[in-house]
């Protein structure tokens, strides 16, 4: 009971750019193209040694179908189509990279495996995941923390809702390249937990390799106080580790306390009975609008549990409950509760039928004749284990960090090789590859971005902490102009998306970028150009055929400054600006220059 | 350390790390172990050190029986296998598919099973691509047999050459006394999104009506609720990967299984009392692509020994004048040139263009719009079956509804 | 009697009946005369009497300039005519098809002809049929000549060999000034519900349009209402008589004409400031359609002579085993194998099963999704433009769109 | 003037069965597959002399697009998207049968020829039609009439509506067999004409190849009496050529009288002018709903036609009314009827405004600015022909057998070769095979089908008056029983289309009949099967194995045989009756009659 707290933390960042097997941008633009919708169902078979996983088992007990929703970031292979393209090789890169600087081992190839997860996450179902480094560590002020793995795998799909079994998905989010970084269960407490995180986080989030969305990266913690590891599934905030930590924490102490006072309690008298009819005139609304919707309310005792339902320490009802949900079930209303939610006339009719007794608590639920049995048999499974202190299992977080359950720990039976990509040798070039991109602290990548580009050091703490470096990076090298790359980074693209009320996609960007670095347009030109494309949507082939973008030089470029000069002296400071306020179209500041000194003589 | 045997467990250290698995295999200097996390790791062999036997991990049994009746409900259904990715089952520590069938396997995954007792036959596999000619005899030998005994009959086949297997079969049978239906799978059945499930069900339901062809049962469109029955001599794999990869060419399919029942076209034929069987085939028969840099040479080198030769032509079904002597050549000699569209969807039309007008004289047969394979196969059928004399006339007459007499005005060709 | 000249009018007794018409023609003992009604009788020579010549009837005018500029509006095209029912007129009297153009006609019929300056060039007619790669290299050479001097260029051509063309094409021109539309039509335009007038519609605006492509404009769906633009090699003529038989294959047209407006998708390429033709192509390229009755023997026989070899394989991208000699044999001597799917649609993917993984081991170059007919010009190509030494790098580079990078879900495959 | 009248018919006769050049039949069983609609433009090319068509010039300027429903009974072809297939030898055997029955001499060789038609009757523009036979006649009351030609040519496109400059067609009767049979202009008066359409109609009604549709047959009428010939349209009913003949004789022969008066009237003086602003109270619903619909109304003199728009003798109205409404004008509304139609108030306005000068007349219009200077165009054009009793057109009738002005005459340029159709050859075998099914006249074919098939006189001449020969021949063929047969046709189908409120179709009907001929069926059991199929939609193959239509016979028939005997004794003229009291399984009587008397011993 005073086992040693062992904490470990696995961290999920995507990865922005491509996915990982085909050629689809991480981003989508549209929700559904055309509305179109896959229907599929997933089938559980049979691990290797003949038996199934249990975590499939029991999604398989649960038999829903699902819904994918087609995006337009989504080709055949999330639709489960086509098999995988070869692994998108910057991010491989970038994983070794990370694992470099983790100072993990890196594996010689990497080998794809197929993660069965028949939750209809995948289309496939399954997650193709790979091991890039091992046995690594990070620095904390507790000492190392170890990274057992860092893996490069596949992000599932988005769920969308789940209505009447049919659970629905988008595709947008299959197969974003994820990083799944394992630490060691080093981590001592939940404060070390979050130190350890925001380590490793922001590590990567510098680069400017995570996607710009909010759920890019996402933790699991890995919890043991002695009664078994339980995995904390998804939490997406570093406040939301700590409390889930100290919740779980708690939780355990008093199950461990419960745990000897529930020694042999008869389960088997758990036993649902339809009490539909003691609620026809019920004052609750939920139970009369379910009743009318054809549901019944069913009750049963629960054996010596009266006061540890909801009692000051013990939280029973809420254990029952998450069993109750997981079943389609709104939840629970149970004695230590009563009367309460509307329910308060009928609570003499429940006793008189169900009869609990001494310490016995009892419960109400309204579901249906289909489902009943199944809950009942699922309530009185979680209640040995709770009593056995079997505690392993996979649970889920809410946003104030209170945990629930959610399915058994997947079994090791769920992986198998991924035969449809080739093994990857990680030679020594790419090696080296990712060394070169190795993520920096932010006070060497401020100095950089500083010295090298010549940018100020407002600007690029501001490129740093929206994690748009390699962003960055990238226009530098398309427009040749580091100061037009910040520019357009951090005011032309803002600007543009507060006029279009939409977000500007990288590729659809680029195109114009490109333009502009071949035809060295300045800051006005480009501002313009990207006005008229994003704006006023004029192809791209019109618009650097259109008057305004034709070049101005030569004799017209003269005449004009001939004609300037007339008004009012020109010279090699004036100039540009005075050619500017004539005319939208581009020119070049050298060949102004130029004729100007020509003019002056 | 060569001499840990593949499926031992064994404790090694791998660049400074210790780690424990079970050794798969061994290839090309790398050693593929399986760490208890489940991953397998790809190592060199030299890299490794300090590796050490533990125990021997017992391979996973897989299903030996080759013959076996199945018995759970009343419909009797012969289900043979001949390999293909439906038939698979992985291995889950290599990743490698064997070409085995457990039926434990179709208990879990085949949801009405219970309805029918299967008659299961499981053929040496062969991988459909390596299917030929002699193949389709020894499957047709077999479905005679167990339709005496069953119903109807699925045929377990590899979707890459499932519609060739189809095709020859309808020809061979003349008659059927029950349905036989092919099932394919373009996700194999270790997956949990194997289109094999469906296809399986479906396929049940198929071999359990009425009708008298070979036909060809899988998924109708990408998603996992309708499977489309196509008649054999119209179906044609028209994508890769696809689960809705074949296709009724230029009509409709003549079956369809959805939300657990099947209706099958008035246009299917009926059952017949016997089945009969015609198990000659002739196969020295080819198969043209023309193309703009087909040369008559080339058209000369593989049609030299060919009794028929059937063109795939360009259009309503023509080929450059280049080919004109090679082709008076063959039909001087006695063998048969014969010609269909390489467009697939619509007929060949010889009477439109001189081109066509020419080729015609020539003594090509043009085909209308049987598809190209299935004229290769109708001609290797053709040829063995009927008096040299009739290869015309019995080419040109609607056998098994190779040819369609009404083409609808689908949404797309 | 044999001395009366076609074109002239005659009296005449046939069974008993005085008739008048215009003898048009006589051939294999019937002669073909045009009677007053306007129908064509054919009679047999012997069983006529009584014929007398009347008067000689004025043969109708062709349009016999072979170039000329066409002046009507602004936009400057290019219009080569190469043969094909689009560029055919009926002889009324005879019913023949002849590949001329009539510029009245085009006034007549084509509804934007007004915005157009045509700069008209007849090369010598062909049937699509009988183009061969030297063919290519005429029409490119015009291409190049004639976009010197107009903004874009349409060509017209004969359906059933365009795909190839248009694919020939796109290799050729690394770069073009300006866009390049093949049009063809389904029905003759002599016939007034031929596609050709909205064809030719479409194809002048996108020519006027700015894209540096190949492309192919023919009709979208059967109405009259859009016409699609085909990437030439994307383009696959999928139906023998359709007017909608060209898809583009696995993916969208890059462009769209609907409603007297062009929309080009921005995956079209940008139009290039010089127009840069590699004129040379190797001819010596086999396309070979795999199939179960396929032997080693007719793979050796076509192949022997072939720098490259491009396989319509099944599925995935598989043939038989029974093929890997002669396979190994291509490959040792420096010559090249590439693998396509006989599907069309889908990719292929050698790493999924073990044929194909095996076919890699031999040398095969997988080609994604390229069609096996793009395959096979691609290859011409780049054997004669690019040194030996970089045949397999180029051949999986994507130079003009030729393969999809990535494959939407649609409708049907 | 007093010209002979020479009167020619043109008859058309659809034949039932299959299309002339594919493998639809020519029934339809439902309007539109899935509403699919193509649409389509037709577009004029030049004729052999580089001459339009007239009537392709007139089409071509209302420039109209036309939608075709695709029907079931429609393939490709139908679709103008692929070329015909051979011709039906069938059809074409029952041509040159006609043509023979009709003294016609028949072509050695059949070659198709394609007439350009472009009111979108026709998805190709063309029609194909062929010679058969030509130099015939048949002998009438009072005389011989000739028959210049016998052609087999495709029906057209059924006509749905005209909207908006959109016509819409029905598919369902393009393709269909036609006869096209041509009279010599040998008939002298309507009564004539009446018997000459009736002698050549009942021919073909008789042998029983026409379709059971009320327009199966339609005539066309050629006449004139010295001012050219006029072609009336569509005449559907005997009844009508006779009316239809008569007012055309009535109406060329004031025309002739009034041609003389008008003679150099200055008809540039119509000119219409928008009036609509002395409508804006008018009482006439008509066009008040028009001009709020955004219609105009014009008023134009007709210049010195007061008193022959609509006199006692003179209709001039009626010819103008014909112009307007061809280009979608409801009509007009002239001085000789006005006021009228709610028009009334504003002709004080009208006359100041439009000003018609002595022995002038005027008239309004509600048209559109589009189309008003076309009408007016057409009015001109239409004037001076009559002014030179240039009177040579196509003319439509109305169910009263008025006609009315519809196009120019076609031109002798519309026609050339169909290449596509390779020309036949009437062989010996051909003609003999024709002459085998030679029409009969009535009395032949009732004394042939009562003693050769033995079924009464009365069944007879239904069978013949509904025109089922060859449906009967058919169906005794396939049944091999011509009682049954009869029954089938003359009670089971008419009581089938009564339960099931539908047609049954031939080609649905004949799978039941072949099983029934296979199998021996009886009457019971027949009529019990189309139950099974067409009003229980039992599929066939369930229908054959089904208990109810298992054969009984051996051991189960003669028990039964033996229980019956039991009961009460059975002998050979009681047995099949009682038999058939017990079961409605099929059995064979001649088993049953030699198991009586194997049990009678």
């Amino acid at each position: 009971m005073s086992s040693r707290v062992m904490i470990g933390l696995e961290i999920h960042i995507q990865l922005a750019g491509k996915k990982l097997f085909c050629d689809c941008t991480t981003e989508s633009a549209i929700e559904t193209v055309n509305g179109k919708v896959i229907e599929r169902r997933l089938i559980a078979t049979t691990g290797e040694s003949g038996k199934y996983d249990p975590a499939a088992v029991y999604e398989k007990s649960r038999s829903r179908s699902f819904n994918y929703s087609v995006t337009d970031n989504s080709c055949l292979l999330e639709a489960d189509e086509e098999p995988p393209h070869s692994v998108n090789s910057d991010v491989l890169k970038k994983a070794i990279s990370t694992a470099l600087s983790l100072n993990c081992q890196v594996v010689d190839r990497v080998a794809y495996m197929r993660k069965i997860v028949i939750d209809g996450s995948n289309t496939s179902g399954f997650q193709r995941t790979a091991i890039v480094g091992f046995n690594g560590y990070v620095e904390t002020s507790r000492g190392k923390v170890g990274i057992s793995s860092l893996c490069l795998e596949e992000d599932s799909c988005r769920k969308l809702e789940e209505h009447n079994g049919i659970v629905s998905y988008s595709l947008d989010r299959l197969g974003v390249p994820l990083m799944e970084i394992a630490t060691d269960p080093d981590i001592v407490d939940e404060e070390h937990a979050v130190e350890t995180a925001e380590i490793i986080g922001k590590k990567l989030l510098l680069a400017g390799w995570a996607r710009k969305a909010p759920d890019a990266i996402r933790q699991d913690v890995n919890f043991s106080m002695g009664h078994g590891r339980v995995e904390i599934k998804g939490v997406p905030k570093l406040s939301t580790i700590k409390a889930a930590i100290a919740y779980e924490k708690e939780r355990q102490t008093w199950l461990a306390e419960l745990s000897p006072i529930l020694k042999g309690t008869n389960w088997g008298r758990l036993k649902f009975q339809d009490v539909s009819h003691l609620f026809r005139n019920t004052k609750s609304k939920v139970i009369a609008s379910n009743l009318k919707a054809g549901m019944n309310v069913y009750g049963t005792v629960l054996p010596g549990l009266a006061g540890y339902l909801k009692g000051e320490k013990y939280r029973m009802g809420i254990e029952l409950a998450d069993v109750a949900k997981l079943f389609g079930s709104g939840g629970i209303m149970h004695s230590d509760e009563l009367p309460g939610y509307g329910v308060e006339d009928e609570i003499k009719g429940l006793v008189e039928l169900l009869k609990p007794g001494k310490g016995d608590g009892f419960t109400i639920i309204v579901s249906t004749h289909k489902v009943i049995g199944l809950i009942q048999d699922a309530m009185i499974a979680r209640l040995k284990k709770l009593e056995e202190l079997d505690l392993p299992e996979t649970r889920v977080v809410t946003e104030e960090g209170t945990t629930h359950y959610l399915r058994p720990l997947p079994g090791g039976e769920r992986m198998y090789p991924e035969t449809d990509v080739p093994s990857i040798a990680v030679e020594e070039a790419l090696l080296e590859a990712a060394r070169k991109i190795s993520p920096k602290s932010e006070e060497e990548l401020l100095a950089q971005l500083v010295s090298e580009f010549g940018i100020s050091k407002q600007d690029a703490s501001v490129i740093l902490s929206t994690t748009q470096l390699e962003t960055f990076q990238n226009y530098n090298l398309i427009l040749g102009d580091s100061k037009l790359a910040t520019r357009v980074i951090l005011q032309a693209i803002p600007e543009m998306e507060n006029k279009t009320g939409r977000p500007i996609s990288i590729p659809d960007l680029i195109p114009v970028l490109e333009e502009a670095g071949r035809r060295k347009w300045d800051r006005q030109i480009l501002e313009r150009a990207m006005d008229l494309y994003f704006v006023e949507h004029m192809p791209l082939g019109d618009l650097i055929r259109s008057d305004e973008m034709k070049p101005i030089g030569g004799n017209e470029l003269k005449s004009m400054i001939i004609l300037l000069h007339n008004e009012a002296p020109v010279n090699p400071k004036n100039i540009i600006p005075r050619i500017r306020s004539r005319t939208s179209r581009p020119f070049s500041p050298a060949e102004a220059l130029a004729l100007v000194k020509e003019i002056l003589g | 350390m060569n001499k840990i045997e593949n499926g031992t467990m064994v404790d090694f250290t791998y660049k400074n790390t210790k780690m424990k698995g079970v050794l798969v295999s061994s290839s090309e200097g790398n050693l593929n172990i399986k760490l208890m996390s489940g991953y397998n790791l790809l190592v060199p062999e030299n890299s490794i050190t300090d590796i050490k036997p533990l125990k021997t991990i017992a391979q996973t049994g897989g299903f030996e029986e080759k013959d076996l009746i199945f018995e759970h409900g009343p419909k009797k259904v012969a289900f043979i296998g001949t390999g293909g990715t439906i038939a698979s089952r992985v291995d889950y520590i290599t990743g490698a598919v064997k070409p085995v069938l457990n039926p434990g396997f179709l208990r879990e995954s085949v949801a009405n099973l219970s309805k029918f007792t299967l008659d299961i036959s499981l053929l040496e596999p062969v991988l459909s691509e390596n299917i030929t000619p002699n193949d389709w005899i020894l499957f047709a030998k077999t479905v005679k047999d167990k339709l005496s005994k069953n119903h109807g009959a699925v045929i377990l086949h590899g979707t890459d050459t499932m519609s060739y297997t189809a095709s020859a079969l309808s020809f061979m049978f003349q008659n059927l006394s029950g349905p036989v239906v092919m099932i394919g799978s373009q996700r194999s059945s270790d997956r949990p999104s194997s289109d094999a499930f469906l296809n399986l069900e479906a396929g049940l339901e198929f071999a359990a009506s009425n009708f008298g062809e070979v036909g060809i049962a899988m998924h109708q469109n990408t998603s996992d609720n309708a499977v489309a029955l196509h008649r054999g001599v119209r179906a044609r794999k028209m994508h890769s990967s696809r689960r809705d990869a074949f296709r009724s060419i230029g009509g409709n399919p003549i079956g369809k299984y959805e939300n657990g029942s099947v209706t099958i076209s008035h246009e299917a034929r009926a059952l017949s009392d016997e089945t009969v069987l015609l198990d000659k085939l002739e196969t020295s028969v080819a198969l043209i692509y023309f193309h703009p840099g087909l040369t008559a040479e080339d058209l000369a080198a593989v049609t030299e020994k060919k009794r028929a030769t059937v063109i795939m032509g360009t259009g309503l079904g023509h080929t450059g004048t280049r080919l004109y002597p090679v082709i008076r050549d063959i039909v001087g000699r006695g063998d048969h040139v014969l010609m269909t569209t390489q467009c697939l969807f619509g007929s060949v039309n010889m009477n439109v263009y001189s081109t066509g007008r020419e080729l015609l004289k020539l003594g090509v047969i043009p085909l209308s719009n049987m598809l190209p394979e299935v004229a290769m196969i109708k001609s290797m059928h053709v040829l063995a079956n009927y008096p040299d004399g009739e290869f015309s006339k019995v080419m040109l007459s609607n056998l098994r509804g190779e040819t369609v007499d009404r083409e609808f005005l689908g949404e797309v060709p």
